[in-house]
């Protein structure tokens, strides 16, 4: 490494830092970063064409719901370093409220939609607030047992939650402005829904991971008193990102429930999060796509072996030992070291 | 106000403050040594209950919780060397985290799938009988030995840890690792000797339950998450922060759920818990640290 | 100092009644000095003497229990580290802090971005020069060609290097030094050295960190001595080096240990 | 000289990752009962080899000798009982504990009956330590924890004692005294290799220097015929000896030194 102190190849400098200009519209939507998007959105598009079984799309709309929420988790801990046990929490509580809201109130619903994943990005905030300055293991331990916590309130807390019970008969999802009438209470109208839903959180996410926000949120999970000492509210930044999780998760959720058509405490079981954790451990924490196709494997993969819940949660909680011991940065991460050792005899190369 | 619902509560508060204590001290042992936060506690806690359900008809109880307290051990041992020590090295602390729920996971749904979701009791005969009266408070026999076990036990792990020399190790390996390797302490013997005490605790702690209460795969679930607290208000690691703690939350329990809902009980702990964590983020009992 | 046109500004750092204790022991009392716009300097002493808890203190990374700190004559007491970064003390680690999986370019923008909310304007003529100063900074430290190299490859020396670059190319008010010099070999010694040099021509303020005597004596107008959490002396090197108290605490025994 | 005290490796290989060899099939005897410094540019495998010795690094090939016996089988605790201690770089003692509790932790492989002795005897050879007995080792200064690490690795009357740049941090008071103690370790018979980048001063104080550079051993001799040899600058420099270094002379930071 100390041949590299005296090589000089000034010319090269300059273009690494310029970029090739391209329109407006283009540059908004995420630039050159916005590769994969578009054949995955066009995948999601061809599915409804592809597949003519309503058990399949409906097996599909649990893929795209994963997606989203697999994404959201990895961005908490792929990218900030946040091990955060609350997203299913904030799956319930967006579900909750926006039942509550739809089955109690005269709300619009799309609104209330919007409103659950507010409503879990306002708890998130509050918790968050406290939470976000802690170590990595009580911060961990925080998060889970507010899910925990979570649990115990919607079970016991009947006059708003249903109790054990729940809240059950959710009407489909409908959006009637003037003589536009659209509801979605099939499998594949519902499959529109999610698709359309799922396409611009995934931009949304990606945006995010891309820009400049996106490389801070990096640094803070390599370095956060360095992120510190060159002058970023780390704390700020981390309180951000998780609640635009619990947003988005929280919608997610709410979409969740109503094509489930029913909510109750068991939602915050560990089934929702253990799947969160598979798909991105096994997909790789801190890789963006390999995580989000990890997802469609693991919504997939159950209804291929079908088994009992309890054994399907035994096998998948060995997957996750395994993983974290075989396997530990996932396949995204494996691809990316070979990647970056390329790169890195690339440059070596040039040089001799 | 009632005086002897008052003691009464007290008492309640005691007993379960015990329990948690023990589970707490387990917890805090392992996090000190292996710097492994143990999500699968609960779960191994409900595996020591089960392990008590099934001794304790055959050899009696005292020697049902030495059994379960020693079978739990022995899997802590198998636990720490067959999946923890072999974490790759580099960001193991969070892997350890993610390994120890996937356990958890494993333990609690195969209890399921071995023993069924429902329920159960041990037989009437098998329980320790009679009552203890403690002026006009009624304290069932099972009860005050949940209390006796509880100081016992934590009496001998103080002792263990500040006068032998392989308890003056573990602290040694919790403060510096590489310094305890330079003085000849293996880690690895420190670290199983760790898993042991701590999952043996947690053993230790389900036995003592199993004969007041029922037994059932998913009891670990809520208990756990009001350890976990106990841990975080201690001071992550602190074992002597952990066990004081565990009695004040055991108090603020029986307190909250004697006149409130199991939901206020609950949300009274995560608020201790929170308000704890605003004015000492790091925990009661932790000590700031001269860099 | 006189001053000779109109009143005199206030001095670039003004720290007084500075303390600090951890469990009961006091590891600062009453620690003060003040460092005037464009000069070095030095803050050294025994280890253990309070050095790096007085550079945290300053820089917000651990609240002190009293004492003033003052930037420019406003109070920077018990801020945030970050706003206390942004308003323009930039400092380096002792250990070297860098992120392990981002590029240098980007160690480089994150350090210009960061600090330029501190009221930078955000003209795209500026943020050119900045790029231009920060490519020079790389060069100069013979990075130029790992630029989109992940940090986690580089050396320990190379890693010093880029933690320096990082905080030189925001030009900040004070850049603030912990141990630039330790444990990197003597051809990185001058390269830092230099750097240092060059930049404090050019007007840049620093506060350092050291122990490498000679380095204390051939960069800083002024040295500040902390011995056991307290002021010592202070004063020119040649003076401090001069003071018996400052032998007895920091030199040892003089002129011993140099058989040969 | 007894034969038993020889430390040797033959054919010996160490390092991080398997196949990168950060110590390369390096084969030296070295000598009894004298203080051997290891010195050389960074990155050239001195810590390594100190660690290889000891057993710490991940993976090593080649053999390790004391006296008749290989030891190259023994996991780090076999070795110390072997007769080899490791003080390494850095602080490396149980910061919350006592003096006295770290002292204790200092005899772990003693037999039970010996401890004690072994304890009185460290407080009796070490008088600095104590005073400071029920002090918590966290909150001694520098030197006084580098001192109390050198203790705790004496305790067990290792035949060789590794120990890692000593002077790491450390006021030149402090260095002296660090020094000074492994000297007169060494007239107590006990084989010191020390690694050491301030050349001028731990060559100064050994009895032979060894030159390693990428892992091999470059020349070793007489410390004071290395310290004095010219062809050597370049390493004391931090570089490789058969580069030419600009810019300084070798000598300048003791000329800096006396003049002070």
């Amino acid at each position: 490494m100390t041949a590299a102190l005296h090589v000089h190849e000034p010319e090269e400098t300059n273009d690494v830092m310029s970029r090739k200009s391209s329109s407006p519209l283009h540059k908004w939507l995420g630039g050159r970063h916005l590769g994969p998007l578009l054949p995955t959105a066009a995948a999601i598009a061809l599915v409804p064409a592809v597949v003519t079984n309503d058990y399949f799309i409906d097996v599909a709309n649990l893929a795209l719901t994963f997606m989203v929420l697999g994404t959201a988790f990895n961005l908490l801990y792929g990218y900030v370093g946040m091990l955060s046990f609350a997203q299913v929490a904030f799956v319930g509580i967006g579900g909750y409220a926006s039942s509550w809201l739809v089955t109690h109130t005269d709300l619009w619903q799309p609104v209330a939609f919007l409103a659950g994943g507010g409503v879990a990005a306002l708890v998130a905030a509050v918790v968050g607030a406290v939470t976000v300055r802690l170590s990595e293991g009580a911060f961990a331990i925080i998060t889970l047992s507010f899910t925990l916590l979570c649990a115990v309130v919607a079970a016991e807390w009947t006059g708003v939650t249903g109790g054990r019970q729940g809240i059950f008969g959710l009407p489909a999802p409908s959006l009637s402005l003037g003589p536009v009438d659209l509801v979605a209470d099939t499998p594949r109208s519902y499959y529109y829904l999610l698709a359309g839903f799922t396409v611009l959180a995934l931009w949304a996410m990606q945006r995010l991971v891309r820009s400049s926000a996106g490389t801070v949120m990096i640094a803070i999970r390599d370095n956060e008193p360095l992120a510190k000492a060159q002058g970023y509210a780390t704390n700020n930044y981390k309180l951000a990102v998780f609640s635009f999780c619990a947003f988005v998760t929280g919608l997610t959720g709410a979409l969740h429930v109503f094509r489930l058509t029913t909510i109750d405490p068991s939602i915050f079981d560990f089934y929702l999060m253990q799947v969160m954790l598979i798909i991105v451990i096994l997909g790789g924490a801190g890789t963006f796509w390999p995580v989000a196709y990890s997802a469609v494997l693991f919504a997939v993969l159950p209804e291929m072996l079908r088994m009992a819940d309890e054994a399907r949660l035994i096998v998948y909680g060995a997957l996750l030992v395994l993983g974290l011991l075989f396997l530990p940065q996932g396949v995204g991460g494996f691809l990316r070291a070979r990647a970056m050792n390329r790169q890195l005899r690339d440059m070596r190369g040039g040089r001799s | 106000m009632d005086a002897t619902y008052t003691w009464e509560l007290l008492a309640n508060g005691v007993v379960l403050g015990s329990s948690y204590a023990l589970l707490a001290a387990g917890l805090a042992v392992i996090f000190g040594v292996l710097n492994v936060v143990n999500f699968a506690h609960g779960a191994l806690y409900m595996l020591g209950a089960f392990a008590a359900y099934f001794f304790i008809p055959l050899t009696g109880y005292w020697i049902g919780i030495l059994l379960t307290a020693a079978t739990m051990a022995i899997l802590g041992i198998v636990l720490q060397e067959g999946l923890l020590r072999r974490l790759p090295p580099d960001g193991a602390f969070s892997r350890s985290m993610l390994l120890t729920l996937g356990l958890a996971m494993i333990i609690q749904n195969g209890a399921i799938v071995l023993w069924g979701a429902g329920p159960r009791q041990l037989p009437e005969d098998s329980r320790p009988q009679g009552h203890l009266l403690l002026g006009d408070v009624i304290i069932p026999t099972g009860r005050a030995f949940i209390v006796v076990v509880a100081v016992a036990t934590l009496g001998a792990l103080y002792l263990l840890l500040n006068r032998t020399q392989v308890g003056r190790a573990m602290r040694g390996v919790s403060q510096n690792p590489t310094a305890a390797l330079v003085v000849g302490i293996s880690p690895e013997r420190i670290g199983r000797l760790a898993m042991a005490l701590g999952v043996g605790l947690a053993g230790i702690a389900g036995a003592t339950l199993t004969p007041v209460f029922t037994v059932s795969p998913q009891m670990g679930i809520t208990i756990v998450f009001k350890v976990f607290a106990i841990v975080v208000i201690g001071g992550l690691g602190s074992v002597p922060g952990a066990v004081i703690v565990a009695y004040l939350v055991g108090m603020l329990e029986s307190f909250a759920g004697g006149y409130g809902s199991a939901m206020t009980q609950s949300i009274s702990v995560f608020l201790f818990m929170i308000a704890i964590m605003l004015v000492r983020p790091q925990g009661l009992f932790s000590t700031e640290v001269r860099v | 100092m006189t001053a000779t046109l109109g009143a005199a500004a206030p001095p670039a750092l003004q720290v007084t009644g500075l303390g600090k204790s951890f469990m009961g022991v006091a590891a600062l009392s009453d620690v003060e000095f003040t460092l005037s716009t464009g000069t070095v300097l030095g803050l050294i002493g025994p280890n253990g003497s309070g050095k790096s808890t007085a550079l945290d203190c300053v820089t917000g990374f651990v609240r002190p229990d009293s004492g003033q700190i003052l930037l420019d004559g406003e109070s920077i007491f018990g801020k945030a580290p970050h706003l206390i970064a942004r308003a323009g003390l930039v400092r380096t680690f002792q250990t070297v802090k860098l992120y392990d999986q981002l590029t240098l370019d980007e160690h480089m923008s994150l350090s210009l971005r960061g600090l330029y909310k501190a009221g930078r304007s955000g003209a795209s003529r500026r943020r050119s020069a900045e790029r231009k100063r920060a490519t020079s900074w790389l060069v100069e430290f013979g990075l130029e060609q790992l630029r989109s190299a992940p940090a986690g490859i580089l050396s320990y020396g190379q890693k010093k290097l880029l933690a320096l670059a990082a905080v030189l190319v925001t030009q900040p008010r004070i850049a603030l030094l912990d141990e630039p010099l330790a444990g990197v070999n003597p051809r990185i010694i001058d390269l830092i050295r230099d750097a240092i040099l060059q930049a404090n021509t050019e007007g840049q303020t620093f506060l350092i960190i050291e122990h490498n005597v000679e380095f204390i004596t051939s960069c800083c107008s002024e040295v500040v001595v902390l011995d056991a959490g307290k002021k010592l002396a202070a004063g020119p090197p040649s003076v401090i080096w001069d003071d018996p108290a400052v032998y007895e605490a920091f030199l040892g025994r003089k002129g011993d240990g140099h058989a040969g | 000289m007894p034969a038993d005290r020889h430390l040797s490796v033959s054919a010996f290989s160490a390092g991080y990752l398997s196949g990168v060899p950060i110590v390369n099939d390096l084969t030296y005897g070295f000598a009894s009962g004298s203080l051997t410094t290891i010195v050389g540019p960074n990155g050239a495998g001195k810590s390594s080899l100190l660690k290889g010795i000891y057993g710490l690094t991940r993976w090593c090939k080649g053999s390790i000798r004391i006296g008749d016996r290989d030891i190259t089988a023994l996991p780090a605790w076999g070795r110390l009982q072997a007769g080899i201690s490791l003080v390494p770089q850095g602080r490396c003692n149980f910061p919350h504990m006592t003096v006295q509790e770290n002292l204790q932790l200092g005899v772990y492989t003693l037999p039970r009956s010996n401890r004690a002795v072994a304890v009185a005897e460290a407080l009796d050879q070490f008088p600095a330590l104590a005073a400071q007995r029920t002090r918590a080792a966290g909150n001694l200064s520098g030197g006084q924890q580098q001192l109390l690490e050198i203790a705790m690795a004496m305790m067990v009357h290792p035949r060789v004692l590794l120990i890692d740049e000593p002077s790491l941090g450390l006021s030149p008071k402090a260095r002296c005294q660090i020094f000074d103690k492994l000297k007169e370790i060494t007239d107590h018979g006990v084989s010191v290799v020390m690694v050491e980048q301030n050349v001028i001063e731990g060559l100064a104080a050994s009895d032979i220097a060894v030159v390693m550079v990428d892992g091999r051993i470059h020349r070793h001799g007489p410390a004071e015929e290395v310290l004095n040899d010219p062809e050597m600058k370049n390493v004391f420099l931090g570089g490789r000896p058969d580069t030419a270094a600009p810019g300084r002379e070798p000598d300048r930071r003791r000329h800096d030194d006396d003049g002070i």
